[in-house]
């Protein structure tokens, strides 16, 4: 162990192959960078097929999108900038070593989350319904346009894989709110909870993206 | 414990909540732009605005804007390699039949479940779609 | 291996537990070593077998379902289970903290959980041989393999578990490479090995997601018919190739580059020179990881995709070849006025050597467009694949094991059979492909399990080949395992090497070096600093 | 092989294939001068710097500009050569003369049909005139397979539910081998065909014999002929051997159990509808992967086929 950390006495998180806490930290900052690209480029593939199936059927794609409830779409993406908003203070309070605060905010944002979900249900049971499915299960009438099964392969890929990646980051989120409530954290040592943070604004970020484009054609 | 070399940044309460409501008028913008109708730059305003939003989050909460530039270039990095994937796909897909038209699109561009019956589509039974069902319609020599 | 010195890494924790839950990067490496080994024996054992099938041109020992499983089954685990783990996740595991100076790879956990991936997705992609096999390629190419009732499902779930094995040892290289490096060793004094790895590891991030949407879209699109690939649903076949092909070219240079990192380790310690134009290298490294993302459309010049793309991706597929090039002369010009030794490693640098360049200046011919419609999907292209896999990747990875043999065991293999091995691997090779290079020029199509009578002799000569290269592994496999027993006992530096892993003890400690390493001089230092190998400590100086 | 022909290259029989080979030759020249630049230098270097005795300190040169921009520059003049080169030809091999008489390729599981505009069509033989451009309009019925004739250097993977396009102008009289290139299955290796180049006198007679649906012929013979000549003998045998599909002897006007546990009386009705639309009544312990022949036979031919059926069963 290098000397100037035997004297300081290691704290407890620190892992002896690192030379200090900050090494540490910035270590975990750029591992979690490195996986967000790796995130990105997975959402990626399914924009690419947007793309593709965007342009060729373009008429299909916009007369299919009116069939989406755009104020539903809205209001989800309101609940998940302001879940967004409540993470980011939720880190801001632990840095300034507030327990109570930070907790406040993290369930804040985990209720933020069901509420999206919960939208997200509704949405998708209306479609179920309608008989608006991808592939063989389309049996909706009424959208101009070649193969309009495409377009919600396309909708229920993208948002299914985006829920998929909003119910594992409220499962990451409850578990750092558990070891928060255990005090596993302080003002110095925080780094679980700003990598949490970092997740989540990513998936705020692809639903950022998602909304108009799937929402809001014309 | 010794003190990180560089200060944490611990931003003022103000900050994210005014990025916060930055971020809430820009979605109640780019709703309301896509009721007007300007033909195919909509597609570009609202890409500029989702970019503006992304970069407010990406900058200020996800601390972009005062930490190591290393990770803002990992982020340009993979939207670098996701535009050029979906450009270089897109190079092939749009321009199948610029030496010869008839390969600009699928030979029978109705999916084969819409065929059934001319109601509209039923729920077909499952083998009838299988991929090796007849898709060839006569084209006539001439053609 | 009862006396190696007590406080090495291989018995400090005893026990198997100790073995199954360590976070060590050396026994996550050695853990790795042995499975790829394995699997490399498996899928080695199937291509010998499709030879034996290829004898004559008809019916041998198995019928076309058969043949068709058997050879999916070798591509998929020789390039999923085996070449692509092996240098990153093997040997690099256990070798890059000991070239850096660190004590362990930054996230020691998740590179547990990467092996235990591995093994996951290794199982689940193996249990499709119970289910009767997959007959679709390794390429599992729609509609085929969504109409196909074998098991696909079952393979490319494997597979797409295996992808995030791979996405956390690339996220734990860049990360490690980045910030544990020794005080003093700047990126241009790092070892080239860990230039490899890095570029490696950069390709691996950006691509492995895009196969693991890829595969993930196959399995909903076998298992709930969404037509996405479907033609008769609207999709497009192609589209799943320009999917497929974006992850599988960086793939294969996430083979090759960390094989050009061991060849310029060996080829510098072997001749005892500076690596002529280290920037050079360093800088094609990163040059090819970033290039590889923009030439798939090489693979697919005859599936029907507009002109316009073929023309642009052979376009840039001639400037990807550049820098392979440019390393090779690179290489050659170190041995330029060296002390070159022919010890094993360096035999295997030297085939490497050549036989890439074989592999390379095929890759010419399937890059030329018009050239391509001749020979795409024929054995040429079978043989300049095996010439840059096996006679590029293979050849450096076997380099690489009699070169870190004695760090990783602290034994020496007995030199004679190793250069024995070599010579009957190397002869195998070429008796086995370079005959495939003229018959995919005549026109023999690739994957037949009956073939014309024309092609009955090469195809003959061929098989030979093969058998030839499968006794050259098998007495590999004897010697080394041999030297675990009793092969000589070695010092910390027995090839006389520069570079920082050779400064701690064989087999190292548990926490890799007893003080805090800092860098003292360059790898490659030659012209300064005086270093001999183990076996000139008698002899006189020249 | 006569001259055309080279150790690497089959012989030339189109009028693309010279400058395919010329390219590929060049290459290959380019290649073998790199190649011995590469194994000489090996040789050399380790011959004449093999150490000898102790090791010692070594020169410290490790760049030098000139060296290093050569093996740049000259690599990359080569390939930007071969480059348009290459490019210039498959223009050539992907622009299709105006003039070229159409025919219209199908690729199914294992055999391919050829469908010329005079109204003949052909299984697995497509007959060509010599010196004559003939484009192929190519398309699958159901995976991807991939048409390749070597001797002529095209190769163009055929696509379900999209055409795709290629062409040729034989220079040489002969039969040709004609490759599937693409994995397609278990019958893969067994989906060669042949292209057939005739003089244009034999290549007019060979039409009007095949638009003219088996004159002079009785049903019967008809019949047999077109056993062969549109390939149920890849799958159906005529002596009670199990293939891909069930045999034709002993089953006629006998009930047959179905694949579903239904029972059929085999019989004319039975046997046309399986030829148009297989997958109707599939026989039992068979796959339903034959394909459809609606707008492939026609119902003359249909009725030969049926009455060849019933003259095997008789005797």
């Amino acid at each position: 162990m290098s000397a100037e950390n035997a004297a300081a006495g290691t704290a407890a998180h620190l892992q002896h192959h690192f030379v200090d806490s900050e090494q540490q930290q910035e270590s975990a900052k750029l591992g979690m960078w490195i996986f967000l690209l790796t995130e990105i480029l997975l959402f990626g593939g399914l924009f690419c097929f947007y793309a593709i199936y965007r342009a060729w059927n373009p008429e299909m794609f916009y007369d299919a999108h009116t069939h989406l409830d755009i104020t539903l779409g809205a209001i989800n993406t309101v609940v998940l900038i302001t879940s967004s908003v409540t993470m980011a203070l939720a880190i801001r309070s632990m840095q300034l070593d507030q327990k109570r605060a930070t907790l406040l905010n993290l369930f804040a944002t985990l209720a933020l989350a069901s509420v999206f979900l919960v939208i997200k249900y509704f949405e998708y049971a209306h479609k179920f319904e309608l008989g608006q499915l991808p592939g063989k299960y389309y049996t909706f009438e009424g959208i101009a346009g070649s193969n309009p099964h495409v377009f919600f392969s396309v909708y229920f890929m993208m948002t299914g894989l985006h829920g998929i990646h909003v119910l594992i980051g409220m499962g990451v989120i409850g578990w750092i709110a558990y070891r928060t409530s255990k005090g596993h954290f302080s003002g110095k040592y925080y780094t679980p909870i700003e990598m949490t943070g970092l997740y989540w604004h990513l998936v705020d970020l692809i639903w950022i993206f998602l909304f108009p484009l799937l929402y809001l054609i014309s | 414990m010794t003190q990180p070399k560089r200060a944490i940044h611990i931003l003022p309460l103000q900050t994210y909540l005014g990025i916060g409501s930055a971020l809430l008028i820009l979605t109640v913008v780019t709703v309301w732009v896509a009721t007007i109708d300007l033909g195919p730059i909509n597609l570009l305003v609202a890409m500029i605005i989702a970019a503006a939003k992304a970069s407010l989050v990406a900058l200020f909460f996800m601390h972009l804007k005062y930490d190591n530039k290393l990770y803002a270039v990992i982020l340009l990095g993979a939207l670098l390699f996701l535009a050029a994937f979906v450009v270089f796909t897109m190079f092939d897909t749009m321009d199948r039949g610029i030496i010869d038209g008839v390969r600009a699109g699928p030979i029978n561009d109705q999916a084969v479940i819409y065929e059934q019956s001319t109601s509209g589509p039923t729920l077909p039974p499952a083998e009838s779609v299988r991929s090796d069902t007849v898709l060839h319609r006569e084209i006539s020599p001439s053609e | 291996m009862s006396d190696i010195t007590h406080d090495s890494y291989l018995s400090s924790p005893k026990g198997i537990k100790s073995w199954l839950l360590t976070v060590d990067h050396k026994r996550i490496g050695i853990m790795y070593f042995v499975a790829i080994m394995f699997f490399f024996a498996l899928a080695g054992l199937l291509a010998v077998i499709l030879r034996t099938e290829l004898l004559s041109p008809d019916r041998v020992l198995m019928d076309a379902d058969t043949y068709n499983q058997f050879f999916t089954l070798h591509g998929a685990i020789m390039i999923f289970l085996f070449i692509i783990p092996s240098i990153p996740a093997a040997l690099g595991n256990f070798v890059l903290p000991l070239m850096i100076g660190a004590k362990d790879v930054a996230f020691p956990r998740l590179n547990l959980a990467s092996w235990y991936i591995y093994v996951a997705g290794a199982l689940i992609a193996v249990f499709s041989i119970l289910q009767g096999g997959v007959d679709t390629g390794w390429t599992f190419y729609t509609p085929y393999s969504t109409g196909t009732n074998t098991a696909v499902i079952s393979m490319t779930t494997g597979v797409f578990i295996l992808g995030f094995s791979s996405i956390f040892t690339g996220l734990n290289f860049i990360v490690t490479i980045h910030k544990l490096r020794a005080p003093g060793m700047t990126w241009f004094k790092m070892p080239l090995m860990v230039w490899g790895l890095y570029a490696t590891a950069v390709i691996q991030v950006l691509a492995t997601p895009v196969l693991g949407i890829t595969v993930a879209l196959l399995i909903v699109e076998r298992l709930m018919g969404i037509g996405i690939f479907d033609p008769a649903m609207g999709g497009d076949p192609v589209l799943y190739q320009h999917f497929f092909w974006f992850y599988s070219h960086p793939a294969v240079y996430i083979m090759i580059l960390p094989g050009m990192g061991i060849i310029s380790e060996l080829i510098a310690t072997f001749s005892h020179r500076r690596i002529f134009g280290y920037k050079a290298i360093a800088y094609s490294s990163l040059g090819i990881a970033l290039m590889s993302f923009l030439v798939w459309g090489h693979h697919m010049f005859t599936s029907g995709q507009s002109e316009l793309a073929a023309m642009l991706f052979s376009f840039i597929t001639f400037f990807v070849g550049i820098p392979s090039g440019i390393k090779i002369f690179n290489w050659l010009t170190t041995m330029y006025k060296g002390q070159i030794s022919f010890k094993t490693p360096m035999l295997y640098a030297i085939s490497f050597l050549v036989l890439f360049t074989v592999g390379g200046l095929t890759g010419i011919f399937l890059g030329a467009l018009s050239v391509d419609i001749h020979l795409h999907d024929t054995y040429f292209v079978v043989a300049h694949f095996h010439y840059v896999m096996m006679g590029g990747t293979v050849m450096a990875l076997l380099g690489g094991i009699h070169y870190w043999w004695p760090k990783m065991f602290g034994r020496m293999y007995s030199e004679l059979w190793a250069r024995v091995a070599c010579a009957f691997v190397f002869v195998g090779f070429n008796m086995t492909f370079f005959t495939q290079f003229v018959m995919g020029s005549q026109g023999m199509p690739r994957r037949y399990y009956q073939y014309g009578e024309q092609f009955a002799r090469m195809h003959g000569f061929s098989s030979i080949g093969a058998y030839v290269l499968g006794f050259g592994f098998l007495i590999m496999f004897v010697y080394l395992i041999a030297s675990l027993f009793k092969g000589r006992r070695v010092g910390a530096n027995p090839w006389g090497s520069l570079t920082m892993e050779w400064e701690t003890a064989s087999p190292p400690i548990a926490h890799n070096f007893d003080t805090d390493k800092v860098l003292e001089h360059g790898p490659y230092d030659y012209d300064r600093i005086e270093v001999t190998p183990e076996d000139e400590k008698g002899k006189v100086t020249a | 092989m006569d001259s055309t022909g080279s150790f690497w290259l089959p012989p030339q029989s189109s009028t693309m294939a010279g400058e395919v080979d010329a390219l590929f030759n060049f290459i290959l020249y380019v290649s073998t001068v790199f190649f011995a630049i590469v194994v000489f230098g090996v040789v050399f270097f380790g011959l004449r710097y093999r150490r000898r005795g102790k090791t010692g300190l070594t020169t410290s040169k490790d760049h030098n500009l000139f060296l290093e921009i050569a093996w740049t520059a000259i690599p990359t003049v080569l390939i930007v050569i071969v480059f348009f080169w290459g490019f210039k030809d498959y223009m050539r091999m992907v622009v299709t003369p105006a003039y070229a008489t159409e025919v219209k390729v199908t690729g199914q599981k294992w055999f391919w049909t050829f469908d010329y505009p005079e109204g003949a069509n052909a299984v697995n033989e497509l007959v060509v005139p010599v010196n004559q451009p003939v484009k192929l309009l190519m398309s699958s019925t159901d995976v991807i397979h991939s048409f390749f004739v070597p001797s002529f250097r095209i190769k163009m993977d055929v696509l379900p539910n999209r055409y795709s396009m290629s062409w040729f102008e034989a220079t040489r009289e002969g039969e040709y081998d004609l490759y599937c290139t693409e994995f397609c299955g278990k019958g893969h290796s067994e989906m060669i065909g042949s292209v057939k180049v005739v003089s244009d006198s034999a290549y007019a007679a060979w039409l009007e014999a095949s638009t003219v649906f088996g004159e002079g012929l009785t049903l019967e013979e008809y019949g047999e002929q077109l056993y062969t000549t549109k390939a149920c003998v890849t799958c159906h045998t005529l002596d009670g051997k199990k293939l891909e599909g069930p045999t034709f002897l002993g089953r006629f006007g006998s009930e047959i159990r179905m694949s579903d546990g239904s029972s059929v009386l085999m019989d004319e009705n039975y046997m046309r509808e399986s030829i148009l639309n297989p997958k109707a009544k599939v026989a039992d312990g068979y796959q339903p992967v034959m394909p459809t022949f609606q707008g492939i036979l026609k119902d003359r031919q249909v009725d030969a086929l049926i009455a060849y059926i019933k003259k095997i069963n008789q005797n």
